[in-house]
């Protein structure tokens, strides 16, 4: 029983879920206009041809597609931004690199990478000899049997950096919301429990293939059978791991894929050279305020100053421009 | 919806890392396969279902006691599941174990785990011609 | 006005040009050591010599390690303010050169993804093992002081100065250890080596500073005094008189015992074999010229003049650690004495020649780029150099105070 | 099939199974200690060398190769799986034979020929320097390299006073002609050496018999018997006799290492 | 800080996520902006839902169904803008923004943190948009939607200066100014406007300008400018305004007519159209209805910014010049840089459409030709930065500049914040400045370019009744001047914008830092001889303050 409910029943409705959530999340945030082209510029624009910019301005102050593709690459890949960070002290004038975050952010989410890779072997028939060839290079091959993954600890480790900043940190403590400690408690119970079953309580391993196998063909009562001879232990993982992908499309991990559709950073900054075009406002002929705003059911409209009813309202003023020909020279004295 | 030209790609890129199994596995032809060991004969030092997954906490202690031990009481094993006592030797998991290819690398390769044991290790596949002891090296001295 | 720190621009070619060139000279040494471990016989390595320049590289990037530290450390322990300037970049050159000579470990030994059971098994007796030990809390030791450096904490900051020269003093005695406590090379056995070790450790880390200091403000364009550089170079010139005393005592002494006047003449009269180079050229080039540059009133005051006896010296060290290390392993040791012995099936009982291959070459010198690719890149990321260093600007500071 | 109990007990679980793999050592019971293998046993080898020279110089003069490896020599590369290659300076030798020469051709212009083996001493630097313990000593006395978890590292090598031991430049499987399934065979970038043929020696022990190593073995079969191997703790065995009757040479003896490879009638009768 | 005033007191406080939920009841002196008069938001040409009553803090007058009305708006603001929904959702709370905002340092309020100034509004978002927040309320973050919450959404939406330094810093790149303009639109719903704001959008709305200068006003406050250019340099000069066939218009900050520091920046602005028109007979004029560059709107909402902002291109057509030049203000560049294309349909008249096509200088005068805006080539925005502009005069050596008369002024250079992050334009005035003269100093590195510090008065928090906050936010830079103050003897604080030239005089005193404040434009005055007058290097005697020139520098 227990095998077939959590061995069969709760990973399909967990992929479900987290497949068409993160579907729906996706076209959720692509539902939504673009109003306007907003980059975060952090360098020089592409401006007169004699004004240098340097590789970084390039990358965070992009004008062309490519440079602006290598700008959230290098976000997603580097944490570029978070590199940048510092601290303010009030007592100096200067501030200091303060990077930790990032250093714990790339530590985990590599460390997330590697696992992730190295699990591949558990639905890979054969498995990929890059995959063999990763954990062997991250193992300490032979010193240690079974073989001691170092992205397996780092990611405890990271993971405990992050959530003590949350704990230590006054400031992050006060920012953290019950739901950020929570992430990051799941993900720690999931990890340390997939150590757990790595180094403590073995479970085997090669049933667990079996069972993802008949699972991955929905050969339901073999997967069922299989279900019931794997280890309990293998279970905690298993089920943890179901609901955090249950959980991610519903939750701030979204950020994975929020992190391409953020308007300061995927758009280039050649706002000068290609117009951007607002969806719910594409032929702006005259302001929305002067056509009605309409706001609980009353219209509220303002009246357009247009160069008409300016020049009616300050006639003789601007009459006194005009016959001075336009022109303004100093009053003589 | 907009964007349609980026989001749908990104739609399609994330469908097709996630279901990375199903077209790797159909580019493989190895839906639902299984791997088969062959049953050996004999009794096992340990339970087998125990052995399936702990096996190799097992051979760690063996090696262990086999190496460094020198007074024959530290070369007796004692079996966590069954009780009984094994003297140990480097060989004697094939003493049951005839084939290696039928029986360890069939987990090994499914699960892709390659321990380095045959590194140096004798195994029944090896293709050079056995040592015939001191009485077989007449031939170099006639 | 006190000194302040600031990061390179580093947008400029010739900065991208020497960060490729470095990463190029990197990878070349890495793709050296790989080949070394595919192919065999690609080094001049032999059962008889298992010790050759990339286990040299180990005594000769901790001693550029520990001559960085102690002058960083000089601001710190001793109070010299005017030092000061210079603390950070040599505490991060500290920390470069120990990555170094981590990894010359690590390009030397057989099973490299066995390391961990030098943590695992750790054995007390093992003066390498030990070192093991030494060389990474050195590493961290290091890093903590730069960081106590970067947060500008004062007290921090002087007493990991004193841990990391007391640290320095117990790894370069560590690594001096590990080469004469073996009995069995009478080459080898002395009990001058690990202070010697020190010195020259001091005298070469010291040297390559001057030189990096230097080269490192003239083309970031900063302004350097040369009277600052001229205490340290006085340093550097009576630290190398004590070397030169030390190799002449040891040297000395070797050959006082008769055992030993064959592998003696061997090592300092045999102009045939690369040994006699070694110690010679040490010995003029690496020592006797540095001294007279510095002590010379119109080269001594030069900065380029000071920054070449400084890289002579750094470089000829290298040398030092040869004649430390292959002598002892080419000269035949004795089983039976009063017996003459000839093996027949290996090379026991013969003079074994080792010539080091451009493979092993590749390797030193692609850690030697690597610390000054960390370099390079460090100073563009950390605030290292100071905007200036002069000695007025310093001295204003210790009045205030 | 799993029951809802079973499996709810087993979240319980977690501290019996973190002690499995301690449990299966704390269940071995050693029948003799270390302690008293140290009383018991200690491992000696006596080399004849006037035997030993007559055996080398027949077949020297036999083969006209003066390179040639004698019966011992052969055994033991064939009983441990000591790989062969051309390159004398990598190839690894755990037994070879050299040739002496008293430094004073008028006292004694004759050449002898002596086996070097590791010498399996009392106080081995070599397991003093070992950064990972893999070189270790056996209660009995042996000398052995654990080669998993040797790190290549020849610190080792460096100490050894007698140049016993060999560092694999190559993969050993490589100079294999024949394997002994006994023996394993070694990695490419570790340390090995002589180690008296331990699995004969822990065979022999086992089954209540003499032990004797491959070298000793074939010393006798197809040589002039120049070996002796045996326990010098026992008063009675017969390396404790021949020791007893002859003056024994240890090499450099002056280091305070103690080998425990010892050459009698140096320099003939 | 030995010289830091005493009064200053930064209180730093850590309540728990629960009391950060509860909004907050007591508003700090000094820190509350105050609600628009029904005459400033009912007018007849900037006419606001529920305008019409007069509101303070304690009673609100909320419109009866005024919770319907903010959770509509907050609906259609997350249709209508990605990245107002995508900052909702994708925030990890990481803290890297946290001490990037210049309030937060200033004041410690820890609602003033970027993240959490934006949690503010995610809270309700949480409550009313996601099933998480319905189901279990408080512990997922969410809250109801109160008046009091309402009060303390208007109380630090108006604590925010738009600057975007978080958005720098942010690894998703959330960008709470972005939050924070879209909140302050839907505050403006049910009535809640910030009087300062909108009384300068109310007076461009109805004359052009922030102001509410008249055309004449406007006219006689550039002819006083060009009376005071004669008796500086005793050149007849002259200007043109409203002159249809020019082939520029110029575009400034209106308080470019009248305030102080920004006076001498006019001059400088007249100085060169002179010489330009002399040499090589470009001309520039001005416009009284778009004498506005500045665009306070773009400190409401999005409908506000496009009305004040619509009139430019008209006038740009109706004039038929060929492109616009913008002078020395920060939002005004946000806004005429990420904006006013979008806002606007770009003007298709005969000239511009011809000058865009090859957009060399050349094309208007043949002495400019060779001046080429490639990298802004598009008949679609036309916009030049009159530093730019300068920049590529002085590399195309078209105009004579004589750096010594600068050397009585050690300057540092303030990117304002949306140049710098808005915009990218960051070397242009550092060119300018080098070429222009000879003693010019950075404040430290983390203070400047894209990392600049905000003065603490954007964003429509120029107000007076929050100069409290307006102090605290200005710490950060005003350490920095402080610093090369010290270190470097700088006597001017050069920054080309307006809310920051009328900022930092007041900040200066405050923080007891004895430096002047200018903008580039005015050292471009100072160094620019006039050559087509006939002007010789050595004949200007007084700066553009009236100040002699080579008194103090040259002796000594």
């Amino acid at each position: 029983m227990i095998g077939i409910l959590f061995g069969v029943i709760v990973p399909y409705i967990a992929v479900a879920i987290f497949v068409l959530g993160v579907i729906y999340r996706i076209v959720n945030w692509a539902n939504s206009a673009v109003p306007l082209k907003i980059p975060t510029t952090g360098g020089q624009q592409k401006s007169l041809p004699f004004i240098k910019r340097t590789i970084y301005d390039r990358f965070d102050s992009p004008y062309t597609w490519w440079e602006t593709a290598g700008r959230m690459l290098l976000e997603i890949f580097f944490f570029r931004s978070l590199l940048k960070n510092t601290r303010y002290y009030l007592d100096r004038v200067s501030q200091k690199d303060a990077r930790w975050l990032w250093l714990f952010g790339i530590l985990f989410h590599y460390s997330l990478l590697l696992v992730l890779i190295r699990h591949s072997r558990f639905f890979l028939q054969p498995v990929p000899s890059f995959v063999e060839m990763l954990s062997d290079i991250e193992a300490f091959k032979g010193v240690f049997i079974p073989q001691v993954y170092i992205s397996g600890l780092a990611i405890v480790a990271a993971l405990f950096l992050l959530w003590f900043r949350r704990i230590f940190l006054s400031r992050e403590r006060t920012l953290s919301l019950p739901s950020d400690h929570f992430a990051l408690i799941l993900l720690l119970a999931i990890t340390i429990s997939g150590n757990l079953i790595r180094y403590f309580f073995k479970a085997n391993l090669e049933l667990v293939k079996e069972l993802l196998a008949n699972l991955m063909i929905f050969n339901i009562s073999k997967a069922a059978a299989i279900a019931d001879q794997i280890e309990p232990i293998f279970y905690v993982h298993f089920l943890l791991a179901c609901f955090l992908l249950a959980y991610f499309p519903f939750s701030k991990l979204m950020h994975a894929g929020g992190v391409f559709f953020t308007p300061t950073r995927n758009m280039p900054n050649d706002n000068r050279a290609r117009r951007h075009v607002n969806p719910w406002d594409p032929e702006p002929t005259a302001p929305i305020f002067t056509k009605g705003i309409t706001v609980a059911g009353r219209t509220f409209k303002s009246k357009k100053l247009d160069w008409d009813t300016y020049y009616e309202m300050y006639r003789d003023q601007l009459d006194e421009i005009a016959e001075g020909d336009y022109m303004i020279v100093p009053e003589e004295l | 919806m907009y964007h349609k030209r980026y989001v749908i790609p990104l739609i399609l890129v994330f469908l097709i890392g996630f279901f990375t199994p199903y077209w790797y596995n159909a580019m493989a032809g190895s839906f639902g396969y299984e791997p088969e060991l062959k049953k050996p004969a004999g009794e096992c030092v340990e339970d087998a279902k125990w052995m399936a997954s702990n096996h190799m906490l097992l051979l760690q202690q063996w090696r262990t006691q086999g190496i460094r031990s020198a007074a024959e009481g530290g070369k007796i094993y004692h079996s966590f599941t069954t009780g009984k006592e094994f003297y140990i030797t480097i060989n004697d998991c094939w003493s049951c174990h005839t084939d290696k290819k039928e029986f360890c690398d069939q987990c090994h390769d499914y699960i892709g785990i390659h321990p380095e044991c045959w590194d140096c290790h004798y195994t029944p596949d090896i293709e050079k011609p056995h040592y015939e002891g001191i009485d077989g090296l007449s031939k170099y001295f006639s | 006005m006190a000194v302040e720190f600031k990061k390179i621009n580093g947008d400029s070619l010739p900065y991208f040009a020497l960060v490729v060139i470095l990463a190029i000279v990197t990878a070349a040494g890495f793709y050296a050591y790989v080949l070394d471990h595919q192919i065999a016989g690609l080094n001049g390595l032999s059962n008889r010599v298992p010790w050759g320049i990339v286990n040299a590289g180990i005594p000769y990037f901790i001693g550029l390690s520990a001559g960085s530290l102690i002058v960083s450390a000089l601001a710190g322990v001793f109070n010299i303010k005017k030092y000061k300037v210079f603390s950070r970049i040599a505490a991060y050159m500290a920390a470069a050169w120990i990555i170094a000579a981590i990894l010359s470990i690590a390009l030397d030994i057989g099973k490299l993804y066995h390391f961990m059971n030098a943590v695992r098994y750790f054995n007390l007796t093992s003066i390498f093992s030990w070192n093991a030990f030494l060389y990474s809390s050195y590493f961290v030791i290091c890093s903590i002081y730069l960081l106590v450096q970067f947060e500008e904490m004062d007290r921090a900051t002087r007493f990991m100065a004193g841990l990391a020269v007391f640290w320095a003093v117990l790894v370069h005695s560590g690594t001096g250890a590990i080469y004469s406590f073996v009995y069995s090379k009478e080459l080898y056995h002395s009990a001058l080596t690990p202070p010697m070790f020190i010195v020259c450790a001091i005298t070469s880390g010291l040297g390559l500073l001057l030189a990096n200091l230097y080269f490192t403000f003239r083309f970031t364009k900063r302004e350097l005094d040369p009277s600052l550089i001229r205490g340290l170079a006085l340093i550097f010139a009576g630290l190398m008189m004590i070397l030169g005393y030390f190799l002449a005592v040891e040297g000395l002494e070797k050959g006082y015992i008769p055992a030993l006047h064959e592998a003696v003449q061997f090592v300092f009269l045999n102009p045939g074999a690369s040994i006699f180079w070694s110690f010679w050229l040490l010995i003029v080039f690496g020592i006797a010229i540095p001294i007279i540059i510095v002590l010379n009133p119109k080269t001594g005051y030069n900065l380029k003049w000071i920054s070449l006896a400084g890289i002579m010296h750094a470089a000829l060290v290298f040398a030092e650690r040869f004649y430390l290390i292959v002598p002892g392993q080419v000269f035949p040791e004795e089983y039976l004495p009063g017996y003459e012995l000839e093996s027949l099936h290996t090379l026991e009982g013969y003079i074994v020649s080792y010539t080091p291959t451009i493979i092993e070459w590749a390797q030193i010198i692609g850690l030697i780029a690597m610390v000054y690719l960390i370099y390079v890149v460090g100073v563009r990321i950390f605030a290292l150099i100071p905007e200036r260093a002069v000695e007025e600007d310093v001295d204003v500071e210790v009045v205030k105070e | 099939m799993m029951s809802r109990r079973k499996f709810l007990i087993l979240t319980g679980a977690v501290a019996a199974g973190a002690i499995l793999p301690a449990q299966i050592s704390a269940k071995t019971q050693f029948v003799e200690t270390a302690e008293e293998v140290r009383a018991k046993r200690r491992w000696a080898m006596a080399v004849d060398v006037s035997k030993c020279t007559e055996c080398v110089k027949e077949l020297v003069a036999k083969t006209g190769n003066p390179e040639v490896k004698p019966p011992c020599v052969v055994a033991c590369d064939r009983e441990n799986n000591v790989p062969e290659f051309e390159d004398k300076r990598i190839d690894p030798q755990w037994m070879r034979i050299a040739k002496l020469k008293l430094n004073k051709p008028s006292v004694n212009p004759e050449e002898f020929y002596i086996p070097l083996l590791c010498n399996h001493c009392e106080h081995p630097p070599c397991v003093q320097v070992c950064l990972t313990q893999a070189s270790f000593q056996r209660p009995d006395g042996i000398v052995v390299v654990d080669i998993h978890r040797c790190i290549g590292c020849r610190y080792c090598m460096i100490a050894c006073p007698y140049g016993a031991r060999s560092f694999n430049f190559r993969d050993p499987m490589e100079g294999l002609k024949e394997v002994n399934p006994e023996v394993p065979m070694r990695a490419e970038g570790v340390v090995e050496k002589c180690t008296f043929c331990a699995h004969r020696v822990d065979k022999a022990v086992a089954e209540g018999k003499e032990p004797v190593p491959a070298c000793v073995e074939a010393c006798h079969l197809y040589g002039k018997g120049a070996l002796t191997f045996g326990n010098i703790k026992d008063p009675n065995s017969k390396v404790s006799q021949i020791l007893r009757d002859n003056l024994a040479v240890q090499l450099r003896a002056n280091l305070g290492t103690d080998p425990h490879v010892f050459y009698l009638k140096l320099g003939g009768e | 800080m030995e010289e830091a005033p005493e009064k200053i007191e930064i209180r730093q406080r850590f309540p728990s996520w629960k009391e950060m939920l509860k909004p907050v009841k007591k508003f700090e002196e000094g820190r509350v902006s105050y609600l628009s008069l029904p005459k400033q938001v009912d007018s007849e040409f900037f006419k606001m839902p529920f305008g019409d009553v007069e509101r303070s803090l304690d009673d609100l007058k909320l419109p009866d169904n005024w919770k319907e009305i903010f959770l509509d708006a907050m609906k259609e603001t997350l249709e209508k803008n990605r990245a107002f929904k995508l900052f909702m959702d994708i925030c990890v709370r990481c803290g890297a923004c946290a001490d990037k905002c210049h309030y937060y340092i200033g004041t410690g309020d820890p609602k003033n943190m970027p993240v959490a100034r934006a949690e503010l509004i995610r809270s309700i978002y949480r409550r009313y948009f996601t099933p998480a927040g319905k189901i279990f309320g408080e512990l997922a973050g969410a809250r109801e939607l109160t008046e009091d919450v309402i009060r303390e959404l208007y109380y630090y939406a108006y604590q925010c200066s738009l600057c975007r330094r978080c958005s720098l810093f942010c690894p998703y790149g959330i960008d709470t100014a972005e939050i924070v303009w879209w909140l302050r639109r839907m505050l403006s719903r049910i009535g809640l406007n910030q009087r300062f704001s909108t009384i300068s959008i109310e007076a461009s709305a109805r004359t052009g300008n922030h102001l509410g200068l008249l055309p004449g006003g406007m006219a006689g406050a550039i002819q006083q400018g060009l009376e005071e250019l004669k008796d500086i340099t005793g050149f007849d000069l002259h200007t043109y305004i409203n002159k249809k066939g020019a082939d520029v218009l110029f575009v400034a900050p209106s308080a470019d007519y009248f305030a102080t520091p920004h006076w001498f920046v006019m001059l400088g602005y007249l100085l060169l159209f002179n010489e330009l028109e002399e040499k090589y007979g470009i001309t520039i004029t001005w416009s009284t209805y778009a004498s506005e560059g500045g665009n306070f709107g773009t400190f409401h909402s999005y409908e506000a910014a496009q009305l004040l902002n619509s009139k430019i291109y008209k006038e740009a057509e109706r004039l038929g010049v060929s492109f616009i030049i913008g002078g020395e203000c920060g939002h005004m560049w946000r806004d005429k840089h990420q904006f006013i294309n979008t806002m606007n349909l770009p003007p298709k008249h005969e000239e511009w459409k011809r000058f865009w096509e090859d957009p060399d200088l050349g094309e208007i005068a043949e002495g400019l030709r060779g001046i080429r805006f490639d990298s802004y080539a598009s008949g679609e925005h036309g916009w030049i930065h009159i530093l730019e502009f300068v920049a590529a005069l002085i590399e195309h050596k078209k105009i004579e500049i004589d750096k010594s008369r600068n050397d009585h002024w050690v300057a540092t250079y303030h990117d304002p914040c949306n140049v710098a992050r808005g915009m990218g334009l960051i070397e242009e005035p550092r060119y300018v400045l080098r070429n222009v003269m000879n003693k010019f100093y950075e404040m430290p590195e983390h203070t400047i370019r894209e990392k600049t510090y905000c003065c603490g008065a954007g964003g429509g928090m120029l107000a007076d009744e929050i100069m409290d906050l307006r102090m605290r936010g200005v710490m950060p830079r005003m350490m920095a001047a402080r610093h090369v103050f010290k270190k470097y003897g700088v006597n001017i604080l050069l920054t080309p914008c307006a809310i920051d030239k009328a900022q930092f005089p007041t900040a200066l005193e405050y923080w007891k830092i004895p430096i002047e404040v200018g903008g580039p434009m005015e050292m471009v005055g100072n160094a620019l001889v006039l050559t087509a007058f006939g002007e010789k290097p050595e004949d200007r005697q007084y700066d553009l303050r009236g100040d002699p020139i080579r008194e103090g520098s040259g002796g000594e």
